[in-house]
Formats: C-alpha cells, sequence, structure tokens
C-alpha cells in the first residue's frame, strides 16, 4: 500500500511536471508542509491513482472503437445492428468500479476520523481564529495577545484553531499544513493543523464573503519551540494593548493590515458587523 | 363530447366514474403528482421549523404561546370539513346538484371557521410581541402554519368558483372533474393540518 | 428639477457606474427599438402574436425555448470573457471588486437555470412527444404557462444589470452575505423573484412531461420500449417534481428575511445561515442531474443512430437512470463538508456521493460498446456525443476525488472545483444541446445545419474548452480559490489564468461560428425532404420534417424498441422505406386553442415580481392580483379545442409527399 | 380499474372516515395530556396517530384506490414521502450540529 502511494505520487508528480511551467515548488497541495496536509495528500495521490485505472480504461476502450468501427466504404464484416447487450460484460463494469469505490471510501473515512483527532501527540496550541471582515484577528487564550492578519505557530505542535466569525462565514485554508473548514458566526469550529518546520506559509479565506474578501489572506509563520516562546515574550512586553478604538474598527466592516496586540478585548454581542458590536472588559 | 382515438388523449374505461371521462383522467393525475410535489413543499418547511424549534433568542417558546383550546378546535373545524368536502364528492357521483350545492358550502363555512380561528391567533401571538421577527423560531412557525393557512385561503376561492360553475352548468363530466380535484386539494390540507397539529401544537406543548 | 431626474437615474439606471453600464444602456434601447422597428416594417406584429406568442403547439415551444436559451448563452458567455478579461493577469483593475462579483454571480445563476435548464427543456418539448407518438403535451395550456413564466423571469433577471444592480453573492446565494444585513440592494431581491417565477414554471413542466409520457404514449409503446431520451426525460420530470418545491421554499424563506424582517438564516435572533446551505444543496444537488440526465438521453440516440446499431443494454440504461436519481436525493453534503457536521455525516455523504459514479460508469461503458460492431459515422451531432465522453469522464472522475471528505478540504472552493464543474456542466450539458440540436435541427425547421461549419465550431470550441478549464485544475492545487476579483503576482498562478483566458476566447469564437453556421443554413438551406434525414431509429423520423401541428396524422402502432427502425427493416420483408399514410385511418383530430392568456399572466407575474423587488406593494400586490384573475378566468374557459378536418389533413400530408 | 365507488345508499366509508379521525385526535389529546408518559415516547406514538390520520384520508376521503392503468399517483406519493423523510431526517441530523468547542 505504501509503495503504491509512493508510486502513484511520483505517477502524478511527473504528469504534473510535464505540465508545468513555473515548477513543481508552487503547487502547495502537493508540497504539504505538515501531517495534516500530508494524509490528505495520500487521500489525494490514493484516488487520483484510481482514477487512473478507469482513464486509461476508458480511453483505450474509446480509441478502439472508433478506429475499429468507423464507417468504411462497402465494407459490411462485422456489423451487428441488432446486437442487445451482454451479461457478462456489463456486470463486469458495475462491479469493478463498485471494488474502485470500496477502495476509495475505506481510507476516506478513516482518515475523516483521523482528522478530527490532534495530528500528533505534543502538547496543542490553542489559537482562536476569528474572521470579521475584511480580516483575520489570531487570539492566543493561554497567552492572552492576538495578532491580526499574519499568525505565528511553534513548529511540530499540534495547533488547535478555533473558528469564530462576526459576520459573514469565511473559511479558514492554509494549503501547505492542510485543508479548511468554515468559520461561522456563534459556532465555534475546531481545526487541527500542524507545522513540520519552521518556515512561513499563505493562508487565506477560502469562501467568499462580499466585496473585501480577496483582502482575507494572511501569513503563518512556523517558528522553532524557542523562537516561538520568545515571539511570545516580545508581544507581552513591546506590543500595546488593544484600545477601543481598535477594538470596533475590527469588528466593522474594514480592511486592515498586520497588527499585534498584547491584550486583546473579548467579543460578545450580536454577531454582525454593525457599529453596535457590543464588548467585554479586556482580558487579562 | 365525444372522444376518439384520434383525440389529444387516450381514451380511458368506462368503468371509472364520469369525472375521468375525457381528459379527466389525466388532469386528475397530473393533480396527485402535483400533490406530491407540495409534500416535498411543506416537508421542507418541516424540516426548517423542526431545525429553529429551540431557537428562541430569548422570546416566548412554543409551550408559553400555544393555547390547547384554540388549536383544538381549528383541528375539529378542519376535520369535519374534510368529512362534508367528501360528502360533496359523494352527493356528485349521484348526480345529485343539490346536496353537493349544500355540502360544499358547509365545507367552506367551516374552512372559513378555521381561517377566522387562525387569523385571530397569529394576531393575539402579534399583539404580545411574539412576531415574525422576535426569533428564527417564529419566523418558522409563521410561515409553516401561515403557508397553510394560505392555501385554505386560496382553497375557499377555489371551491367557490367550482360552485359556480356547478351551479350554472350542472355535474358533467369537466365539472366533476374540477369539483374532485379540488376535494383532493382539500382532503390534502387536511393531511398537513394532522401533521401541523402533531408535529407543532401537540409536540411543542410537551417539548 | 435636472438635479431630481439625475438622482433618479442614479438610483435606478446607476448613471454614476461608468461606461459598462452606459454601454448596455444604450444597447438595450437600441436592440428593443431595432426589433419594434423591424416589427413594425415587416408587418409582423401579427404574425408573432398569432404563430408565437399565443402558441400551445410543444414545437413551437420548444424553438422558443432554444431561441431564449442562445440568447442567455450569449449573455451568461458575456459575463465569463469578461472574468476571463479580468484574471488574464495578476493584479488587474480591469473591474472592481464589485463588479467582479455581480458578474460571476450572473455568470453562474444564468448560465444554470437561464440558459442550460431552457436548453434542455425546449429540446424536450420538441422531441418528447414526437417519440412517443403523441399529438402534443398533456397539458399544452400548462406548456404555454412555463415557457413564458421562465421567459419572463429570465427577462426579470436580465434587467437587474441596467436597472437597480445586479444581485452580487454567488449562484449559490449563501446568506448571510445575500441576508438584508449585508445586501440591502435590489440586488437579491432580483435574483429571489426571478428564480421564483421562473421555477414555478419549471415544476409545471416537470409534471407536465411526466404526464405526459406516462399517459400518452402511442398504443404498443410500454415503458421498455420507450426511446432512451424519453426516458431520460421522465426521470428528470421527477427529479424535478421533487427537488424544485424545496428550492421555491428556500427562496421564500429569504425573501421573508430580507422583506419582512424574518430570522431564517440571519445571525442573530437565532437565524442559521447554514440552513441556507442546507437548503439550498437538497435542490442544488438534484438540479445538476436535471441538467445533465437529458443529456446522457441526447448521447443514447445520437450514438445508436450514427453507430446505425442498437443501444446496448437497454435495461442497465433504465436502471441506472433510476438510480442516478434517486441518488441525487441523498448527496447534497458533499457541497459543505468544510462545515464541521462531524465525520459520521461527511463519512455518510461521501460513500453516498461516490455510489454515483457507478451507474454513472454503467451507461459511459454502454454507449462504448453500443460503437461496438456498428458502423461510427462521424456528423456533427455525432462528434458532440463522442467528444463527451473522454471530457465529461475528466469531469466526473475529478467529482469522485472531490467526494472524499477529506481530500475536499483541499479542493473545496478552489478552482480545482471550477475545473469539475465546468468539465461536467459543458461536455456534459452544453456539448449535449449542442448535439440535440444538430441532430433534431431538420425536424425541427426541415432542413440541416451544415455539415462543415458545423465542424469547425465543434473543434474550435472542443479544444479551447481544455485550454480553458484543464489549467483551472492546477491553479486550484495552488491555492487559488474562486471568486477572487484579483490575485498578486508571483504564486504562479499568471500563466495559468493567461492561458485559460485565451481558450475562453477560443470558445467564444467556436460559438460564433455556430452561430454563423445557424445563419449560413438559412441563407443556403439543404431541405430535409425525407423526415429521415440520419436514417433514424424513433418515431420522430417517421413523419415529416417539420413535423406538421397535429403531429402524426394516424397514429402509430409500436411494436419494440426503436420504433421506426422496426417499421424500416420489418423481418420478413426487405427492408424498404415506410413513408405512407393509410388515407383511410385519418380522422378529424382534436387539437387545443392558443391562447393569449399564458403570456398576460406571466407578463402580469413579471410585473407584480418586480414590485416587489422594489417593495413597491402598490405595484406588487395589484399584478398579484390580474395573476389571479387570470387564472380565475381559466377556470371559467370551456371551449378550449378545435378540430382540424379530414380534408385539412389530407392537404398537409399530400403536400409532404404521404399520401 | 380496481374499486368501484358506490353511488347508491348510505355514505358508510365517509362516516367511519370521519369517525376515526375524531377519535385518532382525541387519542392524540389524551396521550399527550392525561397520560404522564416520557417525551419521546408521545412523540413517537402521535405520529404512529397522525400517519393513520393520512391513511383515513387517503383511502376513505381521497378515492386513492381508483386508477385507470398503473397506479403511478400511488408510486409518486410513495416517492414523495420518501424524498420528505430525507430533508426532515437529513436536515435534522446535519444540522443537529452546534458548536464543537465548550
Ligand atoms: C452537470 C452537472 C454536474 C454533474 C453531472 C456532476 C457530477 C458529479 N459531481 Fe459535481 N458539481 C457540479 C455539477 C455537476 N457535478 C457543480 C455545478 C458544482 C459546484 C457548485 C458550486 O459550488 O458552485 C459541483 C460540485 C461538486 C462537489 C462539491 C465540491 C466542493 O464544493 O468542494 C462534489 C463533491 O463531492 C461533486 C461531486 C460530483 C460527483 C461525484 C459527480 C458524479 O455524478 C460523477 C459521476 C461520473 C463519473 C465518475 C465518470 C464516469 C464513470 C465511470 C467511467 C465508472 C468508473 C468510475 C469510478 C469507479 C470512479 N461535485
Ligand atoms: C452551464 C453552465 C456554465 C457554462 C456554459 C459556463 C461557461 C464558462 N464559464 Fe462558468 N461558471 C458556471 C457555469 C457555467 N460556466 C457557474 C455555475 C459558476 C459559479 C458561479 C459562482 O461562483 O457563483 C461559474 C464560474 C466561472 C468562473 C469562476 C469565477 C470565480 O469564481 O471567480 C470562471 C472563471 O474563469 C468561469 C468561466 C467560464 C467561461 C470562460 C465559460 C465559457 O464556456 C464561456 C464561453 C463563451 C461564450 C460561448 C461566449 C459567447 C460569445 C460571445 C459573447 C461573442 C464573443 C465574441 C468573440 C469572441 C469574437 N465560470
Ligand atoms: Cu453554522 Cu456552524
Ligand atoms: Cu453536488
Amino acid at each position: 500500500m505504501q509503495f503504491l502511494r509512493k508510486r502513484w505520487r511520483s505517477v502524478l508528480i511527473f504528469a504534473l511536471s510535464t505540465l508545468m511551467l513555473s515548477g513543481c515548488g508552487k503547487i502547495v497541495v502537493l508540497n504539504p508542509q505538515g501531517p495534516v496536509a500530508t494524509e490528505e495528500l495520500h487521500l489525494i495521490t490514493w484516488s487520483f491513482g484510481l482514477m487512473m485505472i478507469v482513464v486509461v480504461a476508458v480511453f483505450a476502450l474509446f480509441a478502439f472503437m472508433l478506429i475499429k468501427y468507423r464507417a468504411k466504404k462497402g465494407s459490411k464484416s462485422d456489423y451487428q445492428p441488432e446486437q442487445e447487450g451482454n451479461r457478462l460484460l456489463e456486470t463486469v463494469w458495475t462491479v469493478v468500479p463498485i471494488l474502485i469505490i470500496i477502495a476509495l471510501i475505506i481510507p476516506t473515512i478513516k482518515t475523516t476520523y483521523a482528522l478530527v483527532k490532534p495530528p500528533s501527540t505534543g502538547t496543542p496550541v490553542v489559537i482562536k481564529a476569528v474572521s470579521a471582515n475584511w480580516k483575520w484577528m489570531f487570539q492566543y487564550p493561554g497567552q492572552g495577545i492576538e495578532t491580526v492578519n499574519y499568525v505565528v505557530i511553534p513548529a511540530n505542535r499540534p495547533i488547535e484553531f478555533q473558528l469564530d466569525a462576526i459576520g459573514p462565514m469565511n473559511s479558514l485554508w492554509i494549503p501547505a499544513l492542510g485543508g479548511q473548514e468554515y468559520s461561522m458566526p456563534g459556532m465555534l469550529m475546531r481545526l487541527w493543523l500542524q507545522a513540520d518546520h519552521p518556515g512561513t506559509y499563505v493562508g487565506r479565506s477560502a469562501n467568499f464573503s462580499g466585496r473585501g474578501f480577496v483582502h482575507m489572506v494572511f501569513n503563518v509563520i512556523a517558528k522553532s519551540p524557542s523562537d516561538y516562546a520568545a515571539w511570545v515574550q516580545k508581544v507581552k512586553t513591546t506590543a500595546p494593548a488593544m484600545t477601543m478604538a481598535d477594538y470596533q474598527k475590527l469588528t466593522a466592516q474594514s480592511v486592515v493590515s498586520t497588527m499585534t496586540f498584547s491584550h486583546y478585548i473579548q467579543f460578545s454581542g450580536p454577531r454582525n458587523n454593525s457599529m453596535n458590536a457590543m464588548y467585554m472588559a479586556p482580558n487579562s | 363530447m365525444a372522444v376518439n382515438m384520434e383525440s389529444l388523449h387516450e381514451p380511458i374505461s368506462s368503468s371509472l366514474p364520469l369525472e375521468y371521462q375525457g381528459d379527466g383522467n389525466l388532469k386528475i393525475f397530473g393533480f396527485w403528482v402535483f400533490l406530491a410535489a407540495e409534500v416535498v413543499l411543506f416537508s421542507t418547511l418541516f424540516a426548517v421549523y423542526l431545525v429553529f424549534h429551540g431557537n428562541v433568542a430569548g422570546g416566548p417558546t412554543s409551550q408559553q404561546l400555544f393555547d390547547i383550546r384554540g388549536f383544538t378546535i381549528e383541528t375539529f373545524l378542519l376535520l369535519t370539513s374534510s368529512f362534508t368536502m367528501g360528502l360533496g364528492t359523494y352527493e356528485m357521483r349521484r348526480q345529485n346538484t343539490k346536496g353537493v350545492l349544500a355540502w360544499v358550502l358547509i365545507t367552506v363555512l367551516l374552512g372559513l371557521g378555521f381561517l377566522g380561528m387562525e387569523i385571530s391567533e397569529f394576531a393575539h401571538y402579534v399583539s404580545i410581541g411574539a412576531n415574525i421577527s422576535r426569533s428564527a423560531f417564529l419566523s418558522a412557525f409563521f410561515v409553516l402554519v401561515g403557508t397553510h393557512g394560505s392555501h385554505v385561503t386560496l382553497g375557499i376561492l377555489w371551491i367557490l368558483s367550482i360552485l359556480v360553475q356547478v351551479m350554472r352548468k350542472g355535474i358533467t363530466p369537466k365539472t366533476a372533474r374540477k369539483l374532485f380535484v379540488v376535494g383532493l386539494y382539500w382532503h390534502f390540507l387536511d393531511v398537513v393540518w394532522v401533521f401541523i397539529f402533531t408535529v407543532v401544537y401537540l409536540t411543542g406543548k410537551v417539548m | 428639477m435636472l438635479h431630481s431626474i439625475l438622482q433618479i437615474g442614479d438610483k435606478y439606471f446607476m448613471w454614476n457606474e461608468g461606461p459598462m453600464i452606459w454601454t448596455s444602456d444604450a444597447l438595450i434601447v437600441l436592440t428593443s427599438l431595432g426589433i419594434v422597428g423591424l416589427l413594425t416594417y415587416l408587418k409582423r406584429w401579427k404574425w408573432l402574436w398569432d404563430e408565437w406568442l399565443t402558441t400551445v403547439d410543444h414545437k413551437k415551444i420548444g424553438i422558443m425555448y432554444i431561441i431564449a436559451a442562445f440568447a442567455m448563452f450569449f449573455r451568461g458567455g458575456m459575463d465569463g470573457l469578461i472574468i476571463r478579461a479580468q484574471l488574464a493577469i495578476p493584479n488587474n483593475h480591469f473591474l472592481t471588486a464589485e463588479h467582479y462579483d455581480q458578474v460571476f454571480t450572473t455568470h453562474g445563476t444564468i448560465m444554470i437555470l437561464f440558459m442550460a435548464m431552457p436548453f434542455i427543456i425546449g429540446l424536450m418539448n420538441i422531441a418528447v412527444p414526437l417519440q412517443i407518438g403523441a399529438r402534443d403535451v398533456a397539458f399544452p395550456y400548462l406548456n404555454a404557462m412555463s415557457f413564458w413564466l421562465f421567459f419572463f423571469g429570465a427577462l426579470l433577471f436580465n434587467i437587474s444589470f441596467v436597472i437597480g444592480g445586479s444581485p452580487d453573492a454567488g449562484w449559490t446565494s449563501y446568506a448571510p452575505i445575500a441576508g438584508p444585513f449585508y445586501d440591502p440592494g435590489v440586488g437579491e431581491n432580483y435574483y429571489l423573484i426571478s428564480l421564483q417565477i421562473a421555477g414555478i414554471g419549471t415544476i409545471a413542466t416537470g409534471i407536465n412531461f411526466l404526464v405526459t409520457i406516462l399517459k400518452m404514449r402511442a398504443p404498443g409503446m410500454t415503458l421498455m420500449r420507450m426511446p432512451m431520451f424519453t426516458w431520460s426525460v421522465l426521470i428528470t420530470s421527477v427529479i424535478i417534481i421533487f427537488a424544485f418545491p424545496v428550492l421555491t421554499v428556500t427562496l421564500a424563506l429569504l425573501m421573508f428575511d430580507r422583506l419582512f424582517g424574518a430570522h431564517f438564516f440571519s445571525v442573530t435572533h437565532g437565524g442559521l445561515p447554514m440552513m441556507w446551505a442546507n437548503l439550498f444543496w437538497i435542490w442544488g444537488h438534484p438540479e445538476v442531474y436535471i441538467v445533465i440526465l437529458p443529456a446522457f438521453g441526447v448521447f443514447s440516440e445520437v450514438v445508436s443512430t450514427f453507430s446505425h446499431k442498437r443501444l446496448f443494454g437497454y435495461k442497465a440504461m433504465v436502471v441506472s437512470l433510476v438510480a442516478i436519481a434517486i441518488l441525487s436525493f441523498t448527496t447534497w453534503v458533499h457541497h459543505f463538508f468544510t462545515m464541521g457536521a462531524g465525520a459520521s455525516v461527511n463519512s455518510f455523504f461521501s460513500f453516498s456521493t461516490m455510489l454515483i459514479a457507478v451507474p454513472t460508469g454503467v451507461k459511459i461503458f454502454n454507449w462504448l460498446f453500443t460503437m461496438y460492431k456498428g458502423r461510427i459515422e462521424f456528423t456533427t451531432s455525432m462528434l458532440w456525443a463522442l467528444a463527451f465522453i473522454p471530457n465529461f469522464l475528466i469531469g466526473g472522475l475529478t467529482g469522485v476525488m472531490l467526494a472524499s471528505a477529506p481530500a475536499d478540504y483541499q479542493y473545496h472552493n478552489s478552482y480545482f472545483l471550477v475545473a469539475h464543474f465546468h468539465y461536467v456542466l459543458i461536455a456534459g450539458t452544453v456539448f449535449g444541446v449542442f448535439s440535440g440540436l444538430y441532430y433534431w435541427w431538420p425536424k425541427m425547421f426541415g432542413q440541416k445545419l451544415n455539415e462543415r461549419i458545423g465542424k469547425w465550431a465543434f473543434w474550435i470550441f472542443m479544444i479551447s474548452f481544455n485550454m480553458t478549464f484543464m489549467p483551472m485544475y492546477f491553479v486550484g492545487l495552488m491555492g487559488m480559490t474562486r471568486r477572487m476579483y484579483t490575485y498578486p503576482a508571483g504564486l504562479g498562478w499568471g500563466p495559468f489564468n493567461l492561458i485559460e483566458t485565451i481558450g475562453a476566447l477560443g470558445m467564444g469564437l467556436g460559438f460564433v461560428v455556430m452561430v454563423f453556421d445557424i445563419a449560413y443554413t438559412i441563407r443556403h438551406p439543404e431541405k430535409d425532404l425525407t423526415g429521415d434525414p440520419w436514417d433514424g431509429r424513433t418515431l420522430e423520423w417517421s413523419i415529416p420534417s417539420p413535423a406538421p401541428e397535429y403531429n402524426f396524422a394516424v397514429i402509430p402502432e409500436v411494436k419494440g424498441i426503436d420504433a421506426y427502425w422496426m417499421m424500416k427493416h420489418p423481418k420478413e420483408q426487405e427492408p424498404g422505406p415506410v413513408k405512407a399514410v393509410d388515407k383511410s385511418k385519418i380522422r378529424p383530430i382534436h387539437m387545443p386553442n392558443n391562447s393569449y392568456r399564458p403570456f398576460i399572466i406571466s407578463v402580469a407575474f413579471f410585473v407584480a415580481g418586480f414590485g416587489f423587488i422594489w417593495q413597491w406593494y402598490w405595484l406588487g400586490i395589484p399584478g398579484l392580483i390580474v395573476v389571479a384573475i387570470g387564472l380565475f378566468l381559466r377556470s371559467f374557459e370551456y371551449n378550449d379545442e378545435h378540430f382540424i378536418s379530414t380534408e385539412e389533413i389530407e392537404r398537409t400530408e399530400i403536400a409532404a409527399g404521404r399520401l | 380499474m380496481s374499486s368501484q365507488p358506490s353511488h347508491e345508499g348510505f355514505p358508510w366509508k365517509h362516516v367511519i372516515g370521519f369517525v376515526l379521525s375524531i377519535l385518532l385526535t382525541v387519542m392524540a389529546l389524551w396521550l399527550v395530556f392525561s397520560l404522564q408518559l416520557p417525551v419521546s415516547t408521545e412523540i413517537v406514538s402521535i405520529l404512529v396517530l397522525a400517519v393513520f390520520q393520512v391513511l383515513i384520508q387517503l383511502l376513505l376521503f381521497m378515492h386513492l384506490t381508483e386508477r385507470d392503468g398503473p397506479a403511478y399517483h400511488v408510486i409518486s406519493l410513495i416517492f414523495g414521502a420518501f424524498i420528505a423523510f430525507t430533508i426532515v431526517g437529513g436536515s435534522i441530523w446535519i444540522m443537529a450540529f452546534r458548536s464543537m468547542v465548550s
């Protein structure tokens, strides 16, 4: 199985690279940087392989029929206009696809259940990712800090993103680290991701949320554990605390650049980006 | 009207009642299919209602709002009207125009009684602030029950217009078919109400 | 005074929006004036009214559906080209975000609901009664209603662009961005109300064709002897009847949110935005099968006709249609695997989705084996059908890849998805309707479309199609999401997007060549005098082209699958043409009268809809009252049929060389 | 054609149907308000009663069994019921999820 998967992957990469104009490295989904994305890639390559079996079979039959049975002048041979069907053949092309589907659904279900669990055994970091049009706010409840439109994570530790939204739905997608999940107002969802190495990855919203939707891009900066700790410390000591003015700007519909806060104001109130969004005291 | 092989529609066996003659057969079947579509329409509204039942947003709950006496009487009115409509069809098949008129008029009156009660129920809710904008639960309630109510209203108007035709033309294959079809519609609304009674009102009282 | 005029112009006609709107405003006014002028000049008003606007003839209604669908293909395709122009290079600002959002919304909505659906329904109208040996559909009057409701629904949707602003929340119109809070303008009302009007017409079509096919077949045509296209329409009708009421409710609920302050999908007061997604896809997934199954039906006819061979595995074809119809109602969650409804929900719907591959595969293989030991003739119609197989396969197989929930977390809302659905919609539905158009054109107009030009159109369109949408799979895997109005350089997306844009222009060119083919054919018609230009197999080819008003002078007697083929190739005698009509069997024929009422009622619907869109209840409510009066009067209408005399039938048949 | 409706005499079918429908309604009310059953039992039983009500309407009032040719209308209704069940059951199952966290 493992061997097969590797084989398929190389077939896939080969197929792609012949078509590529700008190098493989840019196909993020095929270059996973964390265990979640890797697991998803396994499923992608496995399903691609299974589909290739069908492609080969159908294309071959297609070519055969077209070449062999095109109408030629005068030839009457091999023409059977009244042929009705063939039990055996029909059974084959019902059963074989069912087998292929079974081969695909088993790993699908396994992975579906696996992905709701932490990807590794390290201590998880909880980060609350709130989409508020048109920006992403990342709150670190353990550290009491907040970043806007970028997020810093420790490499090699599972990250538990808790997804929340003020205003419309969005979707948190960091293809290098793994697939997406919707952020919805008032329904805290959980998405597990993890980075294998320190590095910078692109994340964005994948669910259309109106005019400023394209601006919901952010960098994910994975740091080594010590760098990460140092970064947290630095934010705590040097970044400003969130003010009421900041808070209002962030919860209203607006586009902002990156920001960093040593303290954040917990959101509470009606979950649309309205001016009268209520708030609680700064958390401390 | 003579129906022959060359007509647009296929002929039908003569052992069926009058209303199936001519293209009546097609139209009655078409109407059954329409009712099947209505089943889906109402089931969607029920699905919405059930999902939203608990989303009262701090507003009144179903337990606080619903009045047992009110919805019980509404139920009996509608069940009885379904019965009298059935008798109307029965008289139609006996070619008894007077009987049809009498029973169908009683049906209409019962239907109006039902509507009156529903309207006053709605008006009462609105007067205590339980309106469609109060909560998702109330939005779903008003739209589900209101859709049924507007079907009943339409049904009453439709029945009346066919009654006029029966009076003018007597019981012919066409008028019989029309009466039969509107009867189906009316019984169907009773079916929907049985579920509203069960799923919305009774369940709403215990949950 | 001048100031207030300017303000009104601004509010309703959006004069401040710049040259795009001005041009469209001007074009629409000019085109309308042109049409009115032409009709007046040619003295064609009465003809238009008597022959077309009031007709209840399924063949004319079918033609009107197809003309409207062509116009909508133009509009939707123009939107597609605008999308591609905007995305051709990184950091492009040809359109603003607001405009771009409107363009992809109208593109998707028009293509699916006002292009694909009516095209399919047009072909249904033309072919089904002829294939089953009927004189018309079960309810011709209702059929006219359906058409005009669709037509005015589409018109209402289209005027949003120049009066008040287009919807901009995507063809899926997800709440809450389509709700009153985030989208207070009229654009979204246009979407809701025009779809509602057209949708009612579609439900009526579904019921109409279901009854027609089940109850009006010629004697001897049992269900298991029906042509495969008719089977596909029967099953499609079932899906329409059971899926469209969900759309009706869904649209109505959002309308209640927007117009009357309800809270179904709002983020406050207990509403659930996700409920929209749930309801929308309960309809939306079956909808995609509504537009593909009749195309499958066309392929079955075309492949069998041009292989000059019986359809392989008829029974399996029927069973697979039924299986697809049932499964289509059990897969909708695959459109929101990423909502987090839980591993058990996702697993179940992954499985039910993948299962659809099995019956679809059965069909693919049966088409392939229909060609086995056949004699394949490469007409334009056949080329479209053949190209369907490999191209649709790619779309279908990537659909199965999407169906794997955890993998979908990586594909969802990316261009990988955009590529999937264009591969199935274009290589499936669009190739299908084009194939059907070339196939049935002689039956519609009594002339064949020019094959040489048609083949050019085919090759240009087909190759450009792959050029447009194949690269999208890759940019999707590179992280490009759908509905982005522009994108930065440096991610490697640029070159792919440029290729796509060039491809899209090619598709436009291919389409233009096809329109030219039609124009050329009208000028230089190649008449079809036989009524059977392709050596067809089913009953529509047994009558003259174009079909007379009453279709069949004498209702045929059916003895097996491919009824006409059997007539031409009787077991005992020498095969030969069977054309003559038995004069002694001709009887007067009962036909429905034309009626102006479907047109008028639909106009009233249009007016009412316009009133509700602008929340002008003084207009909306009277509009609805007129609708009600129209229906009421219809109920009092008794003499709505007439007879065609035997003499007239004989005259027509003699003119067609049949007597 | 499977059942010939009686054209004469007393409309027994309708009267029986009416009495049964009233009885079933009273039973439902009684079940809910006079018996102290667990809520889920109550709901299941009144739903069963509702199904009986439907059958009464269909069979005794709506002449479901009258037909010409195959019973396509019965098939449509059954399919409609299947879809209704899918929509209601499916929506409840899918939308039952609330916040995954806390
Ligand atoms: C004509 C329209 C059409 C058709 C026919 C299909 C067919 C299929 N679609 Fe597609 N789909 C759309 C139109 C269509 N789709 C649209 C418009 C959207 C997006 C809407 C939006 O978001 O805007 C969409 C989105 C969509 C999604 C959502 C993805 C997402 O949002 O993330 C998924 C996921 O499962 C999916 C799956 C499938 C599958 C499994 C099929 C299957 O039916 C395909 C079956 C066919 C084959 C598999 C090929 C032939 C089979 C064989 C030769 C047998 C052997 C094969 C195997 C054993 C695998 N589709
Ligand atoms: C049947 C349905 C159908 C069809 C046929 C098409 C056809 C095309 N679509 Fe499609 N598309 C959808 C259904 C369809 N689309 C849907 C449902 C969406 C989702 C919308 C949403 O997100 O809400 C979508 C979204 C969509 C996007 C994604 C937008 C985004 O997410 O940001 C793109 C991007 O390239 C695109 C492009 C095209 C192109 C280039 C064509 C081409 O095939 C069009 C070909 C063009 C023509 C045939 C033009 C006709 C000719 C002229 C106008 C004359 C021009 C003159 C010359 C060239 C000389 N479409
Ligand atoms: Cu909506 Cu979670
Ligand atoms: Cu789908």
